[in-house]
């Protein structure tokens, strides 16, 4: 009775369960994966487990929540993972090889980033190239350019500090990457929720013809989230690289799939103007619960293949039934 | 101490040498009554450090690690060794952070034995191509490295072009050796540096039909290859002791942890493999 | 009188606790056109709907020529020879005429698609209604109304015996709706059976032989002539005694706010027009169907790019390069398609208020409260049928334009521009959005009204600018102005 | 004059540069990177070599026409790859292990083709799962059981005819699978173009709703096109094992991202209802193409991944600036 009054009032006010709008079926989804994976591995459900969980996800999080701007605005970026290894190589060759302090080398990082950002932007909106082929062509352009730095080369060696910002458990409990990825996150809910910018998303999504007409600058907005997602895999790069104590060109391979996937997953509508950070949280939480579960459990390799295939498709599939009953 | 559960991290099962070790590896493990984690990177460096914290929690008590990415990674080794399980690293060894023992196959002095057989066959001198691997990764740099040091010693012998593939794949030599074959028609030798890229090169020049002979090099020793290799689709490969590198790693990890003392680094040779020896080979892969 | 071909029975229609039709029941005969009325929300298109079989009524029954009726999809109800022309353009923009007029039903020779049949078909269909551009184009670029056209010839070529139009002349003018109702008096003496769906009473005058009237899902009442006076059918319509359509007109005041001076399009939609609108003036623009008033007052809104011209107001020479630079300046617009270009339709009508005022918000948090007692305010000031989270979908059309229009006017614009204010607006929401524009004109406004509807155009405006493919051809004074003098201008 | 002339006819009358739609601006960079590739390589421009580019581009142009279908109805097929996979095992693993002939074979794996495609139109309609999300899922588990057929190793040596279809230059010209892919490209055009099934697809990706009320299945539609692309994917799997004489469970890994810009260089809208198999063909000569010309010009493949993305966004920018010139 009490939840039948919870959704009743989340349905008409704006309440919780609204705002993670097409998301309760991946919730539920989550729920069911992370009950089944404490009942069937003795491992799953420690403490030790959750966290590691937290440390896997930081990369694929901090990539998703720039995806989910793009994708809410009716975008799509494939260029996340190669913009990420341009940005691992571009810090790792300003501090490893130019010999810059590693912040200088992160802040530039972050701007080449941005740049490539920038271009994806400019070429989908001044010269109207669908955003597929933008960033199809920036993917594989970003990826050469981050192997031609150091010809391929990876660089290793970082400063010890920089190591444990991915390791150090402060309190026991949060290493400063995932502190920094839960930041970004909570950072873009705030945005996307109650700032008028963030709103702007969704207009431009829902319909960017309308959203022109009633005086917001689309072009505007379209340039500064593929600049935003840009930056933010810029990010997940600098993290990676912490994580690894290394960079290399070849990182990110395939990485745009997976960060898509947990995007829609958690109930962003790839047409646009509908979304929300929470979702994507759980679709990034599914995905990394899953390959995690999976390991635990020691299905073999092949197997695990096939159950993330039906495991995606039920978590996405429950949300359909969930709506055709209510 | 027993070994009762050994983790084990492979780089690509995608990639038959990887999917030898791992067979032998979990073959040998259950002739030993030894339970095998096993989990697969896909390639991806990243991927293979989230599998390493999985495994950890499972606590295992050996780990094996054949590093994905262009090179070893230091975490997986610094975190196994945080939680006290020890390491053994097959195929690539992180310089930052050793595993405890590393077995490996001496890629550049098995890549010269390659390029020496092919020139010879080639008579010594003609234009050669190169196939390479995914250019910066280790193997890729280790054998040119020994390939090169063979054509350095033929002067008669010209480089006319250089390829790299990116995924090692058949498909990819097929296509670089068709364009090859189409920029330098009168090629004599091809080294292409995996048994995947070897056949392709092998296919597409059974395509293009030149009128010379055409020697061809591999590495690696794949199953499929060797059988090719017996009907004679290519001339000579290197065929790396798979068998042995899985059930060397179990032993090791076995020996380290009941407390036995183990050499930092165990190169096996990759035996030339020709027409005349293969036979051998595929009946027993080493 | 013969059987009727349709005869509905005790018809009724939930959605969730919403209950849009109750218990109408409806005789059709043959070679009859029957007038369904009510206002916007009253349930004529989900009528229209279970009749032509895109929705399931949840109590009731039909029977079409004696036999129970009850078809699963369009399809079957094609097939029996009932037709519905949606409302709401149902094109594909991307596809030629004639495959739009066929769809789904393309003519076949040798297993293959016969273009040529096809397209002289077509070109047949689009003839009878004195539309002549060639059938192989495609259809994305076309006017409203010429693609509003070729929806009605796409069901003149279904060869229906029961054909319903769901606001045929919405988008139409006047020459066009002539050569509609040329179409349905032929197909009513051939016996097809016709339902009639409009807001506009002088064609029901004109047209029907019997009129039906819903107020809020219920069949209220019937008129079997046709000289029933125009009064007696709304307030039946709207349940109240209406006194008046249009309000009066105020006296603008003598102070020019906005001037337009030479302005021509890019691509040559109009060319060299000049005026002024005064403070508190309602400057209406006519023309015929493709005249280039929609071009016009978009260039003026900012919305498209002009070759040469200036627009100024209040004496500041204005360089609009987008919408944002307008309504920063005071200049808004309300559009002509209030689906593709004034509603995201698939968000709330709360959330659609709020993104037209985003810039005044920037500087603070939007808080869901504050969002809502916004939208509120605005949805309570026109007198929307509908709460600000509900979707925009979710609104009957003339609820949703006044969504479009009130989410300007918290702002205080300068300058109102409205391109066909009233298209799909029953007669009684349509008083209200003329008090509107009369109370924008007295607060000092100045009001831009385009519209295809003569009747309206001259009802409210104080002068009247007419346009005739892309020229300026006269600007008549409310006392000179009447339907002969605006047509001659217009056909100039 | 003339020039102008065509033109005009062309946008009124259904004349050959209407039928390329959006694929004019393609067809002038396709032309503009032959010109320069005969001249800046000696070997580029001559009958061998173009022989050659249509062999490399069999497997990519007989996926791409399944793919074509499939954008145009608005959907996307991000499993392509995999089932290739699939589909190559199952007749790798009938024939030589089961030891089937080789008929059966190619049979049983086109019906497991079909079989996965159905699986996703299946799931597109009656679940609504988005396309993205159901084709990602078919990815991952058709390659997992790709994998398990042989527990990821490879099946090598068919019969010699069966590879001779890939090398046989018959009346020394075409290869038996250039002909298949000619054959298939030809059916779907003139699919697409003049039966009514084919303009249905036309219908659906335009507006479902509309098609529906207009009497189309557009479910039977769907599952139809995922079927037929999925069969197409599996056939250009059997022409790839002919071609390598060989299979593996890796192979076609990223192929989808490849095909699905090959369609979309080609002018087919990823929203669906605009696009044509010629257009489709012009994007998979483009990708050939470019291949082809850097290997012979032997460009590293570092600069080739920057160039392949500059000319990608060329080829699709210049359609966008020859429109706005129009
Ligand atoms: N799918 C739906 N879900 C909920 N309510 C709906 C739905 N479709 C229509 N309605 C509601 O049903 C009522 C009748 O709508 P309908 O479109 O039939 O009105 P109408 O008489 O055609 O109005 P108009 O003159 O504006 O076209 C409206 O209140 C509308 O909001
Ligand atoms: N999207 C478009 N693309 C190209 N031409 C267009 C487009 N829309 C309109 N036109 C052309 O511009 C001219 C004027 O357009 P339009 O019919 O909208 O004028 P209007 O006077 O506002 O009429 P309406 O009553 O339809 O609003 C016509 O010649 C029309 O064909
Ligand atoms: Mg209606
Ligand atoms: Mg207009």
């Amino acid at each position: 009775m009490v939840a039948l009054d919870v959704k009743e009032q989340g349905s008409t006010s704006m309440g919780l369960l609204s705002r993670l709008s097409g998301a309760t079926g991946p919730l539920i989804g989550l729920i069911a994966l992370c009950i089944f994976l404490s009942i069937g591995t003795d491992t799953f459900l420690s403490v030790r487990n959750g966290l590691n969980i937290l440390d896997q996800i930081t990369v694929l999080g901090i990539m998703a929540v720039g995806m989910t701007f793009v994708i809410l605005i009716g975008g799509i970026d494939l260029s996340v993972g190669s913009v990420l290894a341009l940005s691992m190589m571009v810090m790792g060759w300003t501090a490893n090889v130019a010999g810059l302090p590693m912040g200088a080398a992160i802040v530039l990082a972050l701007i080449v980033s941005g740049f490539s950002g920038l271009l994806v932007g400019i070429m989908v909106t001044a010269f109207r190239v669908p955003a597929f082929i933008a960033t199809l062509a920036m993917m594989s352009a970003a990826r050469g350019v981050a192997n031609m730095i150091t010809d391929g080369q990876q660089i290793v060696g970082f400063p010890d500090w920089f190591m444990m910002l991915a390791i150090d458990r402060h309190f026991g409990v949060l290493t400063a990457t995932v502190f920094l990825m839960l930041v970004v996150v909570a950072i873009a809910w705030v945005f996307l929720q109650f700032r008028s910018e963030g709103r702007m998303l969704y207009a431009v999504g829902g319909n960017p013809e309308v959203a022109r007409l009633a005086g917001i600058k689309v072009h505007v907005v379209t340039i500064g989230v593929y600049v935003a997602c840009a930056v933010l895999a810029g990010l997940a790069g600098i993290v990676l690289a912490a994580r690894l104590d290394s960079v290399q060109p070849s990182s990110g391979f395939g990485y745009e799939l997976d960060t898509i996937a947990a995007v829609v997953i958690g109930g962003t509508s790839l047409s646009g103007g509908s979304g929300s950070i929470g979702g994507t949280l759980i679709g990034v939480l599914i995905i990394g619960v899953l390959r995690n579960g999976l390991n635990l459990l020691n299905v073999s390799p092949f197997l695990q293949q096939v159950i993330i295939g039906v495991v995606i498709v039920l978590a996405v599939g429950a949300e359909t039934l969930r709506r055709r009953r209510a | 101490k027993d070994v009762k559960k050994i983790g084990l991290a492979v780089a690509n099962l995608q990639a038959n040498f990887f999917n030898q070790i791992k067979q032998s590896v979990e073959a040998e493990a259950k002739k030993r009554g030894i339970e095998v984690v096993t989990v697969d990177a896909k390639g991806d460096g990243p991927t293979q450090v989230n599998q390493v914290q999985d495994l950890l929690t499972q606590n295992i008590d050996a780990l094996i690690y054949i590093p994905a990415g262009a090179a070893a990674a230091t975490v997986p080794v610094k975190l196994a060794h945080t939680a006290k399980v020890p390491v053994i690293n097959i195929d690539r060894n992180a310089v930052g952070a050793p595993g405890d023992t590393f077995i490996a196959t001496n890629s550049v002095s098995s890549a010269k034995g390659v390029c020496d057989y092919i020139i010879k066959q080639a008579g010594g001198k003609g234009n050669m191509v190169i196939i390479h691997g995914q250019k910066g990764t280790t193997p890729e740099v280790d054998r040119t490295k020994g390939c090169m040091e063979a054509v350095k010693a033929n002067p008669g012998v010209k480089i006319v072009a250089e390829q790299w593939s990116n995924l090692w794949s058949q498909d990819e030599g097929f296509q670089i050796m068709q364009n090859m074959l189409q920029a330098h028609p009168d090629v004599n030798i091809v080294f292409a540096q995996a048994d995947g890229l070897a056949l392709g090169a092998a296919q597409a020049i059974k395509v293009a039909n030149p009128s010379q002979k055409i020697a061809v090099g591999g590495f690696d020793g794949d199953t499929a290859a060797l059988e090719a290799l017996k009907n004679g689709v290519f001339d000579v490969t290197a065929t790396q002791q798979t068998q042995k590198m899985g059930r060397m790693a179990v032993e090791m990890a076995v020996k380290i942890v009941g407390g036995e003392k183990v050499p930092a680094e165990q190169l096996l040779d990759a035996t030339l493999t020709t027409k005349d020896n293969v036979a051998g080979f595929i009946a027993n892969h080493p | 009188m013969t059987d009727p071909v349709l005869s509905l029975k005790g018809i009724s229609k939930r959605y969730g606790k919403l209950e849009v039709l109750k218990n109408v029941s409806l005789d059709v005969h043959a070679g009859e056109v029957v007038a369904l009325l009510g206002e916007n929300g009253a349930g004529k298109s989900t009528l229209s709907g279970i009749i032509a079989g895109s929705r399931a009524p949840s109590e009731g029954s039909m029977a079409w020529l004696g036999q129970d009726y009850a078809p699963a999809s369009p399809r079957e109800a094609i097939d029996k020879g009932v037709v519905l022309i949606h409302q709401e353009l149902k094109l594909l923009p991307e596809l030629s005429i004639a495959e739009n007029v066929f769809i789904g039903r393309w003519p076949m020779k040798n297993g293959v698609v016969d273009r040529a049949q096809m397209v002289r078909r077509a070109q047949e269909q689009l003839s009878r209604l004195n539309l002549h551009i060639p059938a192989t184009r495609k259809v994305g670029g076309l006017s409203t109304a010429n693609q509003q056209l070729i929806e009605i010839a796409k069901a003149l070529a279904l060869n229906a015996k029961l054909l319903i139009l769901d606001e045929p002349t919405a988008a139409l003018g006047g020459v066009e709706t002539e050569a509609l109702f040329e179409q349905v008096r032929k197909l009513r003496s051939e016996g097809v059976g016709i339902i009639y769906i409009s807001h506009r009473m002088d064609e029901i005058k004109r047209i029907t032989d019997r009129i039906v009237v819903l107020r809020d899902g219920e069949r209220v009442q019937d008129f079997a002539d046709s000289a029933t006076p125009v009064r007696t059918i709304v307030e039946s319509m709207v349940g109240r005694s209406l006194d008046r359509l249009f309000p009066p007109v105020p006296d603008p005041t003598s102070k020019t706010v906005l001037k337009v001076d030479g302005l021509t399009s890019v691509d040559g939609a109009f060319n060299d027009v000049s005026f002024e609108v005064k403070a508190g003036e309602i400057f209406g623009i006519a023309g015929l169907i493709g005249a280039g008033r929609t071009e016009l007052v978009r260039a003026i809104a900012g919305a498209d790019p002009v070759r040469s011209g200036t627009v100024t107001l209040d004496g500041e020479q204005l360089a609009l390069k987008s919408p944002n630079d307008a309504i920063a300046k005071g200049i808004v617009m309300v559009p002509e398609d209030r689906k593709d270009q004034g509603l995201v339709v698939s968000h709330r009508i709360g959330e659609n208020i709020v993104y037209a005022n985003l810039d005044k918000m920037g500087s603070r948090w939007l808080m869901p409260a504050m969002k809502r007692r916004f939208a509120d305010a605005a949805i309570k000031a026109f007198g929307v049928k509908g709460r600000s989270d509900q979707l925009a979908s979710d609104l009957s059309g003339g609820n949703q334009q006044k969504v479009v229009i009130a989410k300007w006017l918290t702002r205080n614009p300068r300058v109102v521009v409205l391109d066909e204010p009233t298209r799909g607006i029953d007669v009684g929401a349509r008083a209200g959005i003329y008090d509107i524009i009369v109370g924008l004109a007295k607060s000092g406004v100045a009001v831009i009204v385009v519209s295809s509807d003569l009747e309206e155009i001259l009802g409210v405006s104080n002068r009247i600018m007419v346009l005739a493919q892309g020229r300026q051809t006269g600007i008549l004074n409310r006392s000179e102005a009447n339907d002969v003098s605006v047509m001659e201008l217009a056909t100039q």
